[in-house]
């Protein structure tokens, strides 16, 4: 026996976790694309897709935001912070792969300095991840030794039933108990078995490809080059991971007073190096997808013990010249066997 | 860090009593980086200026905001106050509040208002602006003259005779132009060519000029001080070096009917021909469109006759390429071809004339020899109409503006006729008399009063003929009634109008023109003389109608402006250009074709070796004229313009 | 399949021959619908080519790779009709010299494809013509139609829905043939004419100044749409400028390579109904 | 609604024609509504569609772009060159929802200050009836507020 999440109960369980003054957001396929996005009401959640477009990093890392209202008199410079807002939130039907990449960027956003945005959004936030049931030829998590159940960075992982009519529910955190425990009354024990999980085949040999990534010879290998001609170098790849999290900061406004942003950042694009003398340390597409691979797979374990990639294949399944980490890596095995 | 000067004009009350210049002097010394916003009566006044200087230096200000007149008024004169105390010039811009805000508005506050917001963006375009400095130019001494008639042959004679070199370019095969038609020159009556050939002939010989008859003008490249000019010496087939102009050639020529375009039509000519008897150079030319030889290959009747071997019939158009400083162009006019006024019925009726045709009847030299002949049968008309504005001020079927000169040429032809045939009768029908110059209303006074030229207020409606008579019917409007003249000749009072080709000839040196094709000047009051484009000017009636003392008057003042520019080894001008940034170019060349004065080059970057790198493009800084048309085509906004760049008008925008 | 096995053949000759240094076609991708650009330089690799009516991309961006063509050896390229439009196009605009790139053309019609007679950009001028003389080059939509009938007011609220979701990863620009700018003037920040932040404000002046660097330029091949993660549907902007630019200047983009940019030239007798 | 709605308009014009019609405005002292900001420029060729768009983001409820009449170009054919731009701008703008309306274009010479002053007061007049334009202004507002989620 287990605690069974009815489909049919969502509608109330959503209710009542708005009526807590929790946000409820969840995978939406709104004009043609789709992404985690805050709903009114249970209907408007869509459980049919693979994965959402966008992935779940811009719910804390948002593509653009606000840190710093300033204004300008005089000699005089005033400044007032833009934090990020108190508001407990719940995800459901996180994926996986996305609710991982959130455990994976959590040290980098914490080792030196704790990035309030970061942390204030992810406290606040009860991540309900569905285990998938469905996979699609760009899925890769069982490569980087993920599953299409992984537990990593989730508060509850809900099990889909074969029968389709729900979910078995397990409850990993504190957070998510707690969330659980408003619902408490419309879940209930139950035996139906749970659907099989997706099977998501292993498309590369991880370990091998890192020796290879780690051997300082393959730095300069012209395998760069050519793995990475067809790259046009735009960020498509870096904007939907749900680990890359590089950004950059930009002053918007007018002579009187002004917002200082915090915009996404993409490694691809040319200008992410340029140095104002008019020097690209990375000049070439080439360079800018190598550190791409590199800082996934080499430098981030280096620094944090766990690879930057939490298998979702976004890179590969909207890149406009349909390269991606799962080609590169594939590519990276065969070499180094 | 900026340390800008806002300096607030009253203007008297012309601003203050509309602009609350202390509110705005208060809320300007609040805005980011002005460190000094104060009020003042007149700004423009010398204490003003001294005020604002004192200010520069006391504060070292880095740029000064004028809030006052339109910087057309002042901008010069505040410039120039800073540079005196020290700051570049271009550290100084106005805010117009007093043209675009103080004198167009009633409610004070909204007037305060947008006088903050103009002196609010002033002040956040001079924090961006550049100290720039002037572009300096080296000058070609030596000028062209385009057009050999009066007006061309007086600038020529004015620049040469100060000393610098001239050429002077005339398309036909001798100088002379209009003026060397013409019979006497009204107010003296002074014959024309009494009074012309003497300066033809000095033009000729004159050491500093070089002079190019039957020649064209192929194309000016290059920009002022440094034009580039193409000339096409069309062929005469004579050789202009060992003919002698002995004219043995002429009379053997056996085509001898072909009208005389300096008669206009009246008389004529040979195949082989000097256009008249006093021509400069006087060497003639083969008419190629006549020549039998051309047409069929047989005669060479002149080559035999000639002494000197001076005929070629191979001659070929020669170029030369010439390096000019300045430009006087001097082009000239036409009549208009009266065919279009159907009830006046010239071309249809030999003896309807017009008045170029009439200046060569009464011409001593013309082919009546001066004796006034109708065309059709040569007998000496008895009564003659003329009608005045035949295709000016008329802009259904002619040209609005007024000939200017025809009132008076037209009380000339009726003097002159007077005095040939004595118990003659002139009528001439006019709209008004419009004798404004010095002697010329005294001198149609005198057509009027002894030679009894009778003038009828009205206009002709037709003219038809009748018993070997030209009827000529219109209507009296002083009379209220209509008259009818049984005449033997009718003169049109013909519209000078632009050559034929102003326009295309216009685009060659690129000048601006206007719907007629006569030449715009830069300013119509105060640079008369001056093209827009820098370093070619205007002379004559290739700008407007005009007789001939305003012509020489206007070809004397070319003369000075181009001898102005002489004076000086270079020349400087306003640092208003485009410049490139290469980095980012991508040479595409959209600027290439956008820049309305060719003023945009490819330039090669190679790298150490020579090797090409890329290539990307160059604004010659003497060429461009400061439009910004390339800027705004640039995509990667690679072309910026000094004065007004990117940064400058993003500022002006985000300080509203 | 005989025009792919044809086109295998003609590219052995053209590597093996030493004609032309690299071939770019495409090969499979990582699902049976998708296609990869594919860059080969030796004549055993011309088996690796695929063409079928998957092929889509048009590759001629490729060929303005800084360095590809500066060796003055010659680049063969398979383009659709667009492709070869947008050839006329950086030709005309001094990118490419388009002596050097030789055309392996094609087209397609459902699952069947044909070739495209021709070696040069130049011999394309009488199909391109026809083109023209058939534009609309594509037939209108539905959903262009409906924008087209909105009101301002709804139109700005159906790009406000599109545009917010742009995540200016820049893809559209990277995938455009015609973005070949070193620097784009999004990415000049002096002065920042285009707010870089992808908020819906950003977002509506990258893609309005996008479209309009692209008037007059634009062929319609598409590569931006499809490479748009978010799926905005780009191409009704562009659909619209090529409306107008024909409308207005008759001017159908890429036609040859002599044709001015129509945003740099001028005719005395433009249309001005719309100025006071 | 207290106070009649004062629209905010940012005009672009050259200086040889336009700028030297509104001065001729001034000197003739004709009087027009004071809604609208110059900002001058040598000529129409100069002024780029960026100036448009930064305008409306800097809250402009309509934007006013003059400059010298076809042929009276001081440069010529800058304004034919700025002719086209705008007739593609113009309809880009449409088409992406910005009314053609709020974007007026306009040919005044160095000696229609009577044509200035009643353009501007056509221009306020026409803007004042269409309002605010709070669709753009919704998106500013969007760029000033606080983090979100």
């Amino acid at each position: 026996m287990t605690k069974i999440l009815f489909t049919d109960k969502l509608h109330n369980c959503v209710e009542k976790w708005q009526s807590a003054g929790l946000t409820v957001i969840g995978p939406v396929q709104k004009a043609n694309s789709s992404s985690y996005a805050t709903v009114k009401n249970a209907g408007e959640l869509d459980f049919n897709m693979v994965l959402p477009d966008r992935s779940i990093k811009e719910l804390f890392f948002p593509q653009t935001e606000p840190i710093l209202h300033y204004s300008i008199k005089k000699q005089e410079i005033n400044t007032r912070e833009s934090l990020p807002p108190n508001e407990p939130r719940i995800i459901f039907g996180a994926r996986a792969c996305d609710a991982s990449g959130l455990a994976i960027d959590d040290p980098l956003f914490g080792w030196d300095y704790k990035d309030e945005y970061w942390f204030q959004r992810r406290n606040e936030s009860v991540i309900v991840t569905i285990a998938c049931t469905k996979a699609d030829d760009f899925c890769m998590c069982t490569s980087l030794t993920l599953a299409p159940d992984s537990t990593k960075g989730s508060d509850v992982l809900l099990r889909p039933l074969e029968n389709n009519k729900g979910w078995q529910v397990e409850e990993l955190t504190e957070r998510g108990r707690e969330a659980f425990a408003k619902i408490a009354d419309f879940l209930q024990e139950s035996s139906e078995p749970a659907a099989p999980l997706a099977v998501v085949e292993e498309k590369f040999d991880l370990d091998s490809c890192v020796a290879w990534l780690k051997n300082p010879e393959n730095f300069d290998s012209k395998f760069w080059k050519e793995i990475s001609m067809r790259c046009i170098g735009c960020a498509s790849c870096t904007f939907l991971c749900p680990t890359c999290h590089c950004f950059d900061i930009q002053d918007e406004g007018d002579t009187y007073s002004g917002i200082r942003r915090k915009n996404w950042d993409s490694c691809s694009f040319s200008l992410f190096t340029m140095h104002t003398s008019g020097h690209n340390p990375r000049s070439t597409q080439s360079a800018r997808w190598r550190q791409r691979i590199m800082h996934k797979f080499n430098y981030f374990p280096g620094k944090f013990s766990v690879n930057s990639c939490s298998g979702c294949g976004r890179c590969s399944r909207q890149c406009p010249v349909d390269m991606g980490i799962t080609e590169t890596l594939q590519e990276i095995s065969k070499l180094s066997q | 860090m900026a340390k800008i000067g806002v300096f607030i004009c009253h203007c008297g009350e012309n601003i203050g009593a509309k602009v609350d210049c202390s509110r705005l002097a208060e809320a300007l010394g609040e805005h980011p980086g002005v460190a000094v916003s104060v009020e003042y009566k007149y700004f423009c006044s010398d204490p003003g200026q001294e005020s604002v200087k004192k200010a520069i230096r006391d504060n070292n200000l880095t740029g000064v905001v004028v809030a006052a007149c339109s910087p057309r008024m002042h901008e010069a004169t505040f410039r120039k106050a800073c540079a005196e105390a020290g700051l570049n010039p271009y550290q100084c811009e106005i805010a117009n509040i007093r043209e675009q805000c103080s004198w167009v508005h009633t409610d004070k506050d909204m007037a305060t208002e947008k006088a903050m917001d103009i002196t609010r963006s002033m002040v956040e375009k001079v924090k961006r602006n550049n100290n720039l400095q002037p572009i300096e130019v080296p000058v070609t001494r030596r000028a062209l003259v385009i057009g050999g008639g009066i007006a061309g042959i007086q600038a020529a004679l004015d620049i040469a005779n100060a000393g610098q070199e001239v050429v002077l370019v005339e398309r036909e095969p001798s100088l002379g132009g209009h003026m060397a038609q013409l019979s006497e020159t009204f107010p003296t009556l002074d014959c024309s060519q009494c009074i012309m050939t003497p300066r033809m002939v000095e033009a000729a010989q004159h050491p500093n000029i070089r002079l190019l008859t039957y020649a064209e003008i192929e194309s000016v490249d290059g920009y002022i001080g440094n034009f580039k000019v193409k000339v096409r010496m069309k062929s005469r087939c004579v050789d202009m070096n060992s003919c002698t102009g002995c004219g043995d050639c002429i009379t053997k020529c056996p085509l001898k009917k072909i009208p005389s375009e300096f008669d206009c039509g009246l008389g004529k000519r040979t195949a082989i021909y000097t256009p008249f008897a006093q021509s400069v150079p006087n060497k003639p030319v083969i008419d190629k469109a006549n020549c039998i030889y051309f047409k069929n290959g047989k005669c060479k009747i002149c080559t035999k006759s000639c002494q000197f071997n001076s005929i070629n019939f191979e001659m070929q158009d020669e170029f030369i390429e010439l390096e000019i400083g300045a430009i006087v162009v001097a082009t000239g006019f036409q009549v208009q071809n009266n065919a279009q006024y159907g009830e006046y019925g010239y071309g249809k009726y030999p003896d309807v004339i017009n008045g170029l045709q009439f200046e060569r009847l009464a011409s001593a030299s013309g082919p009546t020899a001066g004796k006034i002949l109708r065309p059709s049968d040569g007998k000496e008309p008895q009564t003659v109409v003329f009608i005045q504005c035949a295709g000016s001020r008329d802009p259904s079927k002619g040209v609005r503006y007024c000939s200017k000169i025809c009132c008076m040429y037209t009380a000339k032809h009726a003097m002159l006729y007077a005095h040939k045939v004595h118990d003659g009768k002139t009528h001439i029908f006019y709209m008004d008399i419009r004798a404004a110059g010095k002697g010329y209303d005294e001198f149609s006074r005198r057509a009027i009063e002894e030679d009894e030229a009778s003038y009828v207020r009205g206009r002709v409606s037709k003219v038809w003929q009748e018993n070997g008579k030209l009827m000529v019917r219109g209507v009296d409007t002083l009379l209220g009634k209509p008259v009818e003249i049984a005449a033997d000749m009718v003169v049109l009072a013909t519209t000078m109008i632009p050559q034929p080709d102003a326009k295309e000839f216009a685009k060659t040196i690129g000048i601006g023109y206007d719907e007629y094709g006569f030449y715009n000047e830069a300013h119509l009051k105060l640079r008369p003389v001056e093209s827009s484009t820098a370093g070619i000017f205007l002379a004559g009636a290739c700008q407007s109608p005009k007789d001939i003392p305003d012509s020489v008057a206007q070809a004397s003042a070319s003369a000075s402006k181009v001898l102005a520019l002489f004076s000086k080894d270079k020349l400087e001008r306003e640092p208003v250009i485009a410049i490139n940034n290469e980095a980012t170019c991508a040479g595409c060349w959209g600027c290439v074709l956008a820049c309305p004065y060719n003023a945009i080059e490819k330039k090669d970057i190679l790298d150490r070796s020579g090797r090409l790198i890329k290539r990307v493009a160059f604004v010659n800084p003497g060429l461009c004229q400061g439009c910004g048309t390339c800027v705004t085509f640039c995509r990667s906004n690679s072309i910026d313009l000094a004065g007004f760049t990117e940064k400058q008008i993003f500022a002006e925008v985000m300080g509203l | 399949m005989i025009t792919q096995e044809q086109y295998r053949t003609r590219v052995k000759e053209l590597l093996s021959s030493g004609t032309v240094k690299m071939v770019i076609g495409y090969k499979p991708g990582s699902t049976p619908d998708r296609r990869r650009p594919l860059f080969i330089r030796t004549a055993e690799e011309a088996n690796r080519l695929v063409l079928d009516s998957a092929c889509i991309t048009n590759l001629s961006g490729y060929l303005v790779t800084e360095g590809l063509l500066s060796d003055e050896k010659k680049v063969a390229i398979f383009l659709r009709p667009e492709g070869i439009r947008s050839i006329n196009i950086l030709a005309a605009e001094s990118q490419l010299n388009a002596d050097q790139i030789i055309i392996l053309g094609f087209d397609s019609t459902g699952s069947v494809v044909k070739t495209l007679d021709g070696t040069h950009a130049g011999d394309f001028s009488e199909l391109l013509g026809s083109i023209k003389q058939n534009s609309p080059v594509k037939p209108s939509e539905v959903l262009f139609e409906q924008v087209e009938q909105m009101t301002p007011a709804e139109r700005f609220a159906f790009w406000q829905e599109e545009f917010s979701r742009c995540i200016k990863c820049y893809a559209c620009r990277q995938a455009c043939p015609m973005c070949y700018c070193r620097r784009c003037i999004v990415d000049s920040n002096q002065p920042q004419w285009v707010n870089t932040s992808s908020h819906t404000l950003g977002n509506f002046e990258w893609n309005i100044v996008r479209a309009f660097h692209l008037a007059g330029r634009c062929v319609e091949c598409g590569n931006c749409g499809r490479a748009c993660p978010v799926n905005i549907p780009l191409r009704l902007i562009n659909r619209r400028m090529a409306q107008e630019v024909i409308e207005a200047f008759d001017h159908f983009p890429g036609l040859n390579q002599t044709q001015e940019p129509v945003l740099a030239s001028f005719k005395k007798d433009d249309s001005e109904t719309f100025i006071l | 609604m207290s106070e009649p709605f004062e629209p905010k308009i940012v005009a672009f014009v050259c200086t040889y024609c336009t700028y030297a019609g509104a001065d001729l405005a001034g000197t003739s002292r004709l009087k027009y509504a004071p809604n609208v900001r110059t900002i001058r420029l040598p000529c129409t060729g100069r002024i780029s569609p960026m100036f448009i768009l930064k305008a409306l983001q800097k809250g402009a409820d309509g934007v006013l772009v003059s400059g010298c009449h076809p042929g009276d170009c001081h440069f010529t054919h800058g304004n034919y060159h700025a002719r086209r731009r705008w007739m593609v701008f113009r309809s880009l703008l449409d088409f992406i929802g910005i009314p053609p309306e709020r974007v007026k274009y306009s040919w005044i010479s160095a000696a229609e200050g009577v044509k200035f002053a009643e353009l501007i007061n056509s221009v306020t007049e026409d803007i004042r009836k269409l309002g605010p334009f709070d669709q753009y202004k919704e998106l500013i507002e969007e760029t000033e507020a606080e983090a979100t989620h």
